[in-house]
């Protein structure tokens, strides 16, 4: 995602903003490791609600409630303790089944990715699992992945609570159908197109009559993100605090 | 009953080449001082498990040529990037994978400490992971619930659990605080290795607030000081990880020739080829 | 997000006739006042699940009417003699008894806890208690052990836990050291409600070793603050069981009178008929 | 059990030392609730062996080192870290089984006994376990138990590491034959007798030729459990030791 320099503010904050949208009104949002852009998004939505949101991030020593080891979250989202978590993949197709082992015939993959974390879990048993990747190529974004470390959709005698909202890329955002198992365009970035989009999209996907842009931050929503957000976030990913909001003053 | 003290290589010499050996991930404890005695060592054959990840001591094992089998949701070295001595590894074929997802580990590794042959674990179903796995099974809930098929997680039985802990006592007790997927490790494995920053002047089981995060002697094998013994990882509570080191160890570790020179330099006391 | 403070008797109006409500043992953490405020408000057809068993505060709920079922493990007061309340209920039939043994119950809860159905427990098979529960079945180990049939235990999920704590902080967290059956009860239930002794000036979540000690208040319905709360049983590391009050009960308690007099005594805050 | 006035020790003590004799030579002896003999002979058998054994006893703060709740001390036994355990019985049968839920017909029994606590299961998985019943009279020691708690023994397909090892009672002490599933009279205490043993027990058991008498404990154990135990036993029981031992000068 390239800054546009029309703009009053980073790629990043558009992502924080957006993805902060989706999450108003919740009770408790987990975010796993090396997501800043989630977590900051999940910060801000709390910092809109007067603090009536539970932020539990994996990392983070001061938005971390869990006291049972590695095993609560997953045992929390069970029991639907948690309304949204984010999953990434090193492929996404469009039927939203996500690749987080390697791309090429397992095991001996061509490029091998970290592996599945617990994709293949939660997202079964989270109502809203939002799916980012900032890298939005057909070689991310493919027709069909090389393997399924979770699928996006299941067959109705599988319990499942959970599974695919959105997916929030550098360029747009999709959301997830359900029923007809496949996303369709939301909303473009600023500054983006929706032939790019297609272009840039290896599976197929619906699109509507008219697709709106990404709505840009307010300037409250601004302000807090260049605040009390960064601010926070800047305790789990100093690197990325640093590097954004830095110097926010010159995206100004 | 006193606790069995070793020394850093005679802890690691408690793990025989060819068994299974539980790590946890690089934002838990990590041995990482027993870790570079064991390639020191040079064990061979080891069959890891990372619960549910493994990250830098697993790379490192990896790259020295130690491991056999990699049983783990993830490895994965966070934001410096891919863990390169196991992608090499996968692509040359030269470590047998099992993949698995992180709930899973720990169902397997609580049946294990439980003593029970498997755990019901949700979710999973229609996953590639499945198909891989002859320790996992699909059945149903024996009391009719309509949830539909469910994933029979078999027992995960660690030979070793190896561990770093800010404290310990001279009774070996070892105190993990909140970081508890040790304490289950330990519960789980036929024993279990500690190596800790600071002997505890007294008796963790006996002070009520210590207790509540201690790992009671009767799960430890044997335990070694290792002042700083997590570096170039992070310690939860003590200290950060070593971030130029372990940008160092990212850029050497691109190669086989890179990755030996960081062995002689750090690991095995040789002069650096630097 | 800040915790609920209630005062006692809001508190007990969080536990709605009819519902499951877990208690713990005796030497565990008891939320007597709360109890106190059950009886005092007349809660009816309470489903009591004790984990593993319950003692005191089981006999007076018993005793005082509240109580339809009782699903544990044991009823005991210890060295004070059988409970009388639960001996005499039993014997004229009013309430039900659903009787279990330790293991199990800890394993329903934990199976509630990871939100899986059922889970395998060792033993049992052969045992009377095995006839006489729809909730536990005889299955096997799916992946061919050789160890014959085994115990799948369903699911046990309480309405309400009802606990007593040391120390809870104003952000809703509660401290419980290693009496670690009351955090598998707060993670297990819908809700979980606690009493607690005193206030703790900070975050127990802030304090690394209290932190390994404390159910986080994302469980935590509702708290009210009660010192000396377990009173007249004792509380881990707090204070005794009060040896000559418990003596006294058990004298009363022998009689529907005596009973009906310790509750006007020390319960219903009316004159004692003594 | 009636003092013998020719005994120079008491009959707790003689009870303590039997039982020690038992837990010689073991790792890990765990103890429930309510049991101050057999956890003084844990604690005589851990003196005796230069602290080499490992006591577990519910209700004590000094020699509990579980810090995973109620279930360690189960999830202990199914693993094997647990040698030896004891349990008691409202009944208990010739087979052993034990009944710890009532007399009568349940589930509205005539008597009502606490329940079966950890029975159905410990009685399974740990190796020695110890029935440790003082009384000693038709009442309790009965042909048939009316409800099995935990059976003494199971089919051949059951996983069933462990079991009855010994009954120990006011009067006497029996061994349990695995593969006769009988109890044999294995030693009468100094004072009773054979015929006594045989009035007071309901159920039949395998008499050998030669039944000896309980050894009395030897000087240096009575000094240690005068000493030592006593010491350490008071920490959980402390009426129990002030009765037996707070005078013990007198039963010299």
């Amino acid at each position: 995602m390239t800054p546009d320099p029309q703009a009053d503010f980073l790629p990043e904050e558009l992502l924080i903003s957006t993805v902060a949208d989706m999450l108003d009104g919740l009770g408790h949002v987990a975010i796993g490791a090396s997501s800043p852009i989630p977590g900051g998004a999940a910060l801000l939505a709390r910092a809109r609600n007067g603090g009536n949101l539970r932020v539990s991030m994996l990392g983070s020593e001061d938005h971390n409630a869990f006291t049972n080891g590695g095993t609560e979250l997953f045992d929390c989202a069970a029991q639907g303790r948690i309304d949204a978590f984010f999953l990434g993949g090193g492929q996404i197709d469009g039927a939203a089944n996500i690749n987080l082992v390697g791309i090429g015939d397992y095991p001996q993959t061509k490029v091998r990715f970290p592996g599945s974390f617990g994709s293949a879990y939660l997202y079964f048993l989270v109502p809203r699992v939002i799916l980012f990747r900032e890298e939005h190529t057909p070689r991310v974004l493919v027709p069909k992945v090389d393997f399924i470390s979770a699928p996006g959709t299941s067959e109705p005698d599988v319990y499942r609570p959970g599974g695919p909202y959105a997916l929030v890329t550098g360029r747009c955002v999709f959301a997830f159908d359900k029923d007809r198992k496949r996303f369709r365009l939301s909303s473009i970035h600023p500054g983006h197109a929706i032939e790019e989009v297609r272009e840039m999209t290896g599976f197929d996907f619906d699109l509507p009559d008219t697709v709106g842009e990404t709505p840009a931050p307010a300037p409250e929503t601004l302000a807090l993100i260049r605040g009390r957000v960064a601010d926070e976030i800047a305790e789990t990913y100093p690197a990325f605090a640093a590097r954004v909001f830095g110097d926010n003053a010159d995206a100004a | 009953m006193s606790a069995t003290l070793d020394d850093i290589d005679a802890l690691a010499s408690r793990i025989p080449d060819g068994v299974k050996v539980a790590l946890p991930p690089d934002y838990s404890g990590c041995a990482m001082a027993a870790v570079r005695a064991l390639i020191k060592r040079g064990a061979r054959d080891l069959h890891l498990i990372g619960v549910p990840s493994v990250g830098f001591q697993g790379d490192m094992l990896i790259g020295a040529g130690c491991v056999a089998t990699v049983e783990t949701a993830a490895v994965t070295i966070g934001e410096y990037g891919a863990a390169p001595r196991f992608t090499a590894a996968i692509k040359a074929g030269t470590v047998r994978m099992i993949d698995g997802t992180c709930p899973a580990i720990h169902a397997g590794l609580q049946a294990a400490e439980k003593g029970i042959p498997f755990m019901p674990v949700r979710g999973i179903v229609g996953s590639d992971l499945l198909e891989q796995r002859d320790d996992w099974m699909v059945g149903s809930d024996p009391f009719g619930g309509e949830d539909g098929p469910l994933v029979l997680v078999k027992a995960i039985t660690p030979d070793v659990t190896l561990i770093h802990a800010p404290l310990a006592d001279r009774h070996g007790n070892a105190w993990i605080g909140v970081r508890r997927e040790m304490m289950v490790m330990a519960h789980a494995a036929k024993t279990t290795l500690v190596t800790f920053d600071k002997l505890y002047d007294g008796d963790l089981l006996a002070d009520a607030e210590m207790a509540a995060g201690t790992i009671p002697a009767l799960y430890l094998g044997a335990l070694a000081e290792a002042a700083n013994g997590a570096w170039p990882v992070g310690l939860f509570g003590a200290y950060p990880a070593d971030d130029d080191h372990l940008r160092r160890y990212m850029e050497m570790a691109r190669t086989d020739e890179g990755f030996q020179s960081y062995l002689d330099a750090y690991v095995l006391d040789r002069k650096a080829a630097e």
